[in-house]
């Protein structure tokens, strides 16, 4: 005959919780979770659970209790959600030129004028890059083209993809190339090139068109609707190369400012009606440019919470309507929650992305920990500057002593705060963000803006997942299955 | 002239507005030196720092913003804000202690992951037969190795 | 002129000498002893930069200190 | 060409004026130091020099020679020598290509040597140098002068003068680092170190076997070695282009930024463009009171950019930026682009200081591509092509410290600024004098005036056949054969209208006894026009150089004053200024001074 249980130490195995509304979220170690009534928890904190009840079968299903600790599982879950940790840098960003025909309050990156061409990257340090990027130890290799507006310089986005299609033939890396462009340099020619090339297309829409001009100002045209028309060329053009175009389409970014806060409405329905299938509410960046005009962007992360909780309510009330289109924040961690898995978004895991995982090439040759680190240094701050494509070695740059630091620093393993925090499996900090706003790469979490707006994410994320319908719980596992868009893989 | 600052205990905390300078008194019992200095150093970019030893178990860190002309609510949000971070290094450093061997693996294997091992490009430029030379009568050691230990050191010029 | 001093639990006088050096050429300093201080004595032109002086001097003696692992024991 | 590369600051003594003292625990990685390797390759640097700190304790000392072998450049180490008393150490070093030592000796008595540098290495010290006699190398040992061995610096002679191989240098002491620190204790007045370097080259120049030839001293003013003047020697004349320091990622140019030419004292000096100068240090501590300018004596206002190398121009982007600015002099290199092809010239003259040379280039414009083949260019109009900065510089945010890239423009600026002071001297009229007539260069400005009778014209000029050449070309002339400021004593009070010099005022023994005298013989009311060359460079192929280097054009200048300079001599003197215009860029390099006699 068994014991009866008496106190919390020799029932619950080692969990953290989080009370929201009625409910308590309970985690374990290893990310495994269950959302308790009150009632439950106080149970399960006191070892009160009846042996065989429904809540000791839920909460040994999820190896929360101590007698039926399952370690072997526990590390198995463990190193899973980090399997990354083996990868290195996948995401590889090149800024081909400063130079940007549009003038965004918020820019992040630096920009410079259309004159500007001595911010464009040189052929020499273009074929350098390449084969820095091509010496990573990962498999998967993204080159994502940003800028400046990348086809300002397009002649150095052709020769990046040549040469780096030619090189990887004996790489032999999972190839893919994105580029974020404004489109309003588009024209057939380059369309036909890029198709051609498999590069996938990626803008910046952020709401409606009045929103959109407003805030992204291109002389003597309107940015909305130079935008959204090659957006329909474009998915036309996928569609008539016979690809799904619920999977092949271009995808948009948004960059949440204090106008758009109270616009979810119609943000949400802008990306429905341009067919986009995902929608990424980004909070604005405190990077570059955007650090100068704070006062008219910026705005405190409840209001951001607020805004966020309308769009999701709205989207996912959309997809209930039968309008396929996620919300990638949720996306994200969803994944994370429910699966188990990491989608390896650089900026939410522990340790962090930056060099281990993604690398920053500017148009000079300097290469930095992440776009982040990038504009740090624009501005005027090089702390996050690791060598030189023409001098360094790969090594030297993976290895630097910054990017050492970094790694321990994002470990959320030695963060205080984090390491009590319930939703420490799913999440992650960046340095550059603690170090810019903080005035340390460690950061404190209390302080942080990023973690309030991953903090309150996760809560209503939590929220749903205790209280929602079947429907709703279907519709938020979906976003978390990822389809792979094979067609963008380099041959 | 030490005034106190609104919310803040005078034991701890005082100010001199017109200087510009605030200072926060700590106990060593419960925070260690190592966890001074590494709030500190967050510090040294956005103030002048200087550490005081008023008495023993007690370290004195005076923070002065760098731009001058901090009236008392800046001061009072400075000092909050060091305190905060002195709380976070102490408790980094313990958490870092207990899990030293969680973190120490995961980013082990983070650069094992990232660095790959050394290519031919590398070994390349390592140069067999350029090993250092021989040193029987210890010239190439560096005179702090040399010297330092010794009792008598040859004088300062006497002119 | 500003006097800053420099305990000898909190930092080490290598990183003081270091410092002094580095910042040679911008003010004339006095280092001397008293006690379980090191102190040293900031001369320049004006109030202001003596402040800026002896402000980055201790910044500099923490920040070697720190990254030397503490004072000389 | 030579790359210092210091490797780290360490080092198995401890000098007690050591100028990196406080640096000694900060140390280059050995992948830092190859990557400068290469890079200084990459430069088309010829040899690579290690310092320190001391170098040869590195373990990678081999290494390092090894990979600059590899590169094909020669090896070079700044050093104490101690580990070169190891014979087989200095073997493997000559077989890496060890061509040049520059080591360290402060004394020829043990024990000041070693109190010197804290340790006892004096023994090890001769017996590296008794190693390195006889292996061909370019060989120096450096001896630098403070307090405690300033009254035995001919022990050193003593000591060097049978080892054959070795050039002695005498350094002045650096108040930097251990110095600066016990400044009192360690430096000397300069005055005073200065004699006794003065005495100890003396005695050497008597007893060593080479003698001046074997002599050098550094960081010393000129004008306080008299005799010695020309046995200068620093990283320029060692032929050092480029340094890096251990914490720095690039070369940059070897300068003398730690020094300075006290103002005034050193302005009209002719010894100021070699000159060290003093260390500013220094300077702030004792001024310049123990400075002997040299104001007296001819010099140059002309230099030379030499061609070093021709490249294919990239058809984007800029080959200097692309390829980073730093080790490249913004004073003494010159890059010019023209038709797709990018030529690189340097100046190594030293008949002037960086600092006139960055005027002449970056500020003033006077850079010229001498197009002909004559020892000295004397048409300018035909002779030189102006050169200036390219547009492309213009939106580059190197540009400020860049050394630039410059492009010829076809204007002719010499017949330009020629032309418009010639047709306003042809409308002069009443009694003109001219100060250094030369031969005829205005003689038909000045004909019409004569043969209209409206202009009575009277000139002075030291040379004979100048006034011969004058009288045969304007017979109606008077004119006066002797230096301006004796000839002017004889001519009546009052008796002249206007005073011209035409490129005279620099040739002038004393500008100022002349201005005097002129202020009597011009009537009140009258003018003065002064007009005067600046300093200018000429980027010629190394043909053209030697060339002019050859010829037997004498120096005339006595100053290279510009318009201000000869304006603040002239000021206060019973003139008042009219009309000023200075060299710039859009200029050639004439100046031109209007003045009216003041009344009284």
């Amino acid at each position: 005959m068994k014991l009866p249980v008496s106190d919390s130490r020799s029932y619950a195995a080692f969990f953290r919780f989080r009370e929201l509304g009625e409910h308590v979220v309970v985690t374990s170690l290893e990310g495994e979770w269950v959302v308790l009534r009150r009632d439950e928890f106080s149970a399960f904190a006191n070892g009160k659970v009846e042996p065989g009840s429904d809540l000791d079968v839920r909460l040994q299903a999820r190896n929360l209790v101590r007698e039926h600790f399952d370690v072997r599982r526990a590390a198995e879950t463990m190193a899973r959600r980090r399997r990354f940790v083996h990868g290195g840098p996948n995401l590889h960003l090149v800024v081909v030129t400063l130079r940007c025909n549009e003038t965004c309050v918020y820019c992040h990156a630096s920009r410079a004028d259309l004159d500007a061409v001595h911010t464009d990257m040189t052929p020499e340090i273009a074929d350098a890059t390449v084969d820095m990027i091509l010496r990573t130890t990962s498999p998967h290799v993204t080159i994502e083209f940003q800028g400046g507006e990348p086809l300002v310089a397009f002649p150095i986005v052709e020769r990046i993809v040549e040469r780096a299609v030619e090189k990887n033939r004996s790489a032999g890396k999972q190839l893919e190339f994105t580029m974020v462009s404004n489109l309003a340099l588009m024209d057939e020619d380059k369309l036909r090139w890029l198709l051609g090339h498999r590069v996938q297309i990626c803008t910046s829409i952020d709401g409606a068109k009045s929103l959109h001009d407003k805030q992204r100002v291109l002389p003597m045209a309107s940015s909305w609707d130079t935008a959204t028309k090659w957006i329909a060329r474009i998915n036309a053009a996928y569609a008539e190369a016979g690809l799904d175009p619920t999977l092949y389409h271009v995808e948009a970014l948004l960059t949440t400012t204090r106008e758009t806060l109270s616009r979810w409405r119609e943000v949400v329905d802008t990306y429905v009606e341009l067919g986009c299938r995902a929608l990424f509410l980004r909070p604005v960046d405190p990077f570059g440019f955007a650090e100068k005009t704070r006062r008219v962007v910026e705005y405190p992360r409840a209001e951001y919470l607020a805004f966020y909780r309308h769009a999701l309510d709205y989207i996912i009330e959309k997809n209930r309507a039968g309008v396929e289109i996620l919300e990638r924040y949720a996306a994200i961690f969803l994944t994370k929650i429910l699966t188990g898995d990491d989608p390896n978004f650089l900026d939410i895991r522990s340790p962090g992305g930056a060099g281990i995982g993604q690398l920053a090439y500017n148009f000079d040759g300097k290469v930095f920990s992440s776009d982040e680190g990038r504009m740090l240094a624009a501005a005027g701050d090089p702390t996050f500057l690791l060598g030189d494509v023409r001098s360094s070695s790969y090594r030297e740059i993976v290895g630097h002593p910054t990017i050492r630091a970094m790694a321990i620093a994002s470990n959320l393993d030695g963060q205080p705060d984090c390491i009590d925090c319930t939703y420490v499996p799913y999440c992650g900090t960046q340095p550059e963000h603690n170090h810019k706003t903080l005035g340390t790469m460690m950061g404190r979490m209390r302080e942080s803006s990023m973690c309030a707006v991953h903090k309150g994410i996760q809560d209503i994320l939590f929220e749903k997942l205790a209280t929602a319908d079947n429907e709703t719980l279907e519709i938020l596992r979906r976003w978390t299955t990822i389809r792979p868009r094979e067609h963008f893989l380099q041959p | 002239m030490s005034e106190s600052l609104f919310g803040m205990p005078p034991a701890n905390v005082d100010a001199d507005i017109a200087e510009g300078r605030v200072a926060l008194t700590v106990d060593t019992s419960l925070h260690s030196l190592d966890a001074i200095y590494a709030a500190a150093y967050a510090f040294i970019g956005r103030c002048y720092v200087l550490l005081e030893r008023p008495a023993p178990e007690r370290v004195r860190v005076v923070l002065a913003p760098k731009p001058s002309g901090a009236d008392g609510d800046a001061l009072r949000a400075l000092i909050g804000e060091f305190a905060n971070e002195l709380l976070s290094a102490t408790w980094r450093r313990e958490i870092t202690r207990s899990n030293r061997a969680l973190i120490e693996a995961v980013t082990m294997q983070a650069f094992a992951g990232a660095l790959g091992s050394p290519s031919l490009d590398d070994l390349e430029a390592f140069q067999f037969g350029d090993e250092p030379f021989e040193d029987p009568l210890g010239i190439a050691q560096s005179w702090e190795e040399k010297y330092r230990k010794k009792p008598r050191t040859p004088e300062e010029p006497t002119e | 002129m500003i006097e800053l001093r420099f305990h000898r639990d909190l930092y080490a006088g290598t990183a003081i000498d270091s410092a002094l050096g580095r910042f040679a050429g911008v003010a004339r300093f006095v280092r001397r002893e008293d006690g379980a201080d090191f102190v040293v004595e900031v001369h320049a032109q004006s109030p202001g930069r003596e402040r800026t002086v002896a402000g980055e001097l201790a910044n500099f003696a923490l920040g070697l200190t720190v990254e030397a692992g503490g004072p000389d024991r | 060409m030579k790359a210092l590369i210091k490797v780290g600051y360490a080092c198995n003594e401890h000098c007690t004026f050591c100028h990196t003292q406080e640096l000694r625990e900060i140390q280059g990685t050995s992948a830092d130091v190859e990557r400068k390797i290469d890079r200084a390759k990459a430069l088309g640097h010829t040899m690579v020099v290690l310092s320190g700190g001391e170098p040869t304790i590195r373990p990678e000392l081999m290494h390092w020679a090894g990979r600059v072998a590899a590169a094909g450049m020669d090896f070079g180490l700044v050093t104490n020598g101690l580990v070169l008393a190891y014979a087989e150490v200095l073997e493997r070093l000559l077989a890496l290509r060890l061509r040049y030592v520059y080591m360290s000796l402060h004394c020829g008595v043990g024990e000041t040597h070693d109190r010197m540098v804290r340790a006892e290495s004096f023994a090890t010290a001769l017996r590296a140098l008794d190693n390195l006699q006889g292996r061909g190398l370019q060989l120096t040992v450096n001896c630098v002068v403070t307090r405690a061995n300033l009254r035995q610096l001919r022990s050193l002679v003593d000591v060097i003068a049978p080892r054959t191989d070795a050039v002695l240098k005498f350094s002045a002491v650096e108040p930097k680092g251990g110095a600066l620190r016990l400044h009192d204790l360690v430096v000397p007045r300069i005055s005073e170190s200065a004699a006794a370097v003065l005495d100890a080259l003396t005695y050497g120049r008597a007893v060593m076997p080479g003698g001046d030839a074997r002599l050098r001293h550094g960081g010393f003013p000129l004008c306080l070695l008299p005799g010695f003047e020309h046995s200068y020697d620093d990283l320029r004349t060692h032929a050092y282009w480029t340094m890096v320091e251990t914490d720095e990622a690039n070369f940059y140019p070897v300068d003398d930024r730690n020094k300075q030419h006290p103002s005034p004292t050193c302005d009209d000096c002719r010894l100021r463009g070699p000159c060290p100068g003093l260390f500013r240090a220094y300077h702030q501590r004792y001024g310049a009171d123990e400075l002997r300018p040299q104001t007296l004596g001819v010099r140059g206002n002309a230099f030379d950019w030499v061609l070093e190398a021709v490249d294919d121009a990239p058809s984007q982007g800029c080959p200097l930026r692309d390829d980073g600015v730093t080790p490249w002099e913004p004073a003494r290199h010159l890059f010019v682009r023209h038709q797709g092809r990018v030529a690189r010239y340097r100046a190594t003259t030293r008949d002037f200081h960086d600092d006139t040379l960055t005027r002449a280039k970056h500020e003033l414009g006077q850079i010229y591509l001498d197009a002909s083949r004559k020892p000295a260019p004397n048409d300018f109009a035909r002779d030189l092509v102006k050169l200036s900065r390219s547009e492309m510089c213009s939106p580059c945010p190197e540009r400020a410290h860049c050394t630039g890239m410059f492009e010829p423009e076809f204007s002719d600026v010499f017949e330009r600024d020629d032309a418009a002071v010639r047709t306003r001297l042809a409308a002069l009229a009443g009694d003109v004098l001219e100060i250094g007539c030369g031969y005829g260069r205005t003689t038909d400005v000045w004909r019409p005036g004569l043969e209209g009778g409206t202009l009575r014209y009277t000139a002075v000029d030291p040379d004979p056949e100048a006034i011969a050449a004058t009288q045969a070309a304007l017979p109606a002339a008077t004119l006066h054969c002797g230096e301006a400021e004796l000839v002017l004593t004889a001519l009546p009070t009052g008796g002249f209208d206007h005073a011209v010099a035409l490129h005279a005022w620099n040739h002038l023994g004393d500008a100022v006894a002349v201005i005097d005298a002129l202020a009597r013989v011009v009537r009140p009311g009258g003018e003065l026009w002064l007009v005067d060359d600046g300093v200018f460079g000429l980027a010629r192929t190394r043909a053209q150089h030697e060339l002019a280097q050859r010829s037997e054009a004498a120096l005339q200048h006595h100053r290279n004053d510009d318009a201000g300079r000869a304006h603040a001599r002239i000021a206060g003197r019973g003139w008042t200024l009219v009309e000023r215009h200075d060299v710039g860029p859009t200029t050639s390099n004439q100046w031109l001074l209007r003045y009216q006699r003041c009344p009284t």
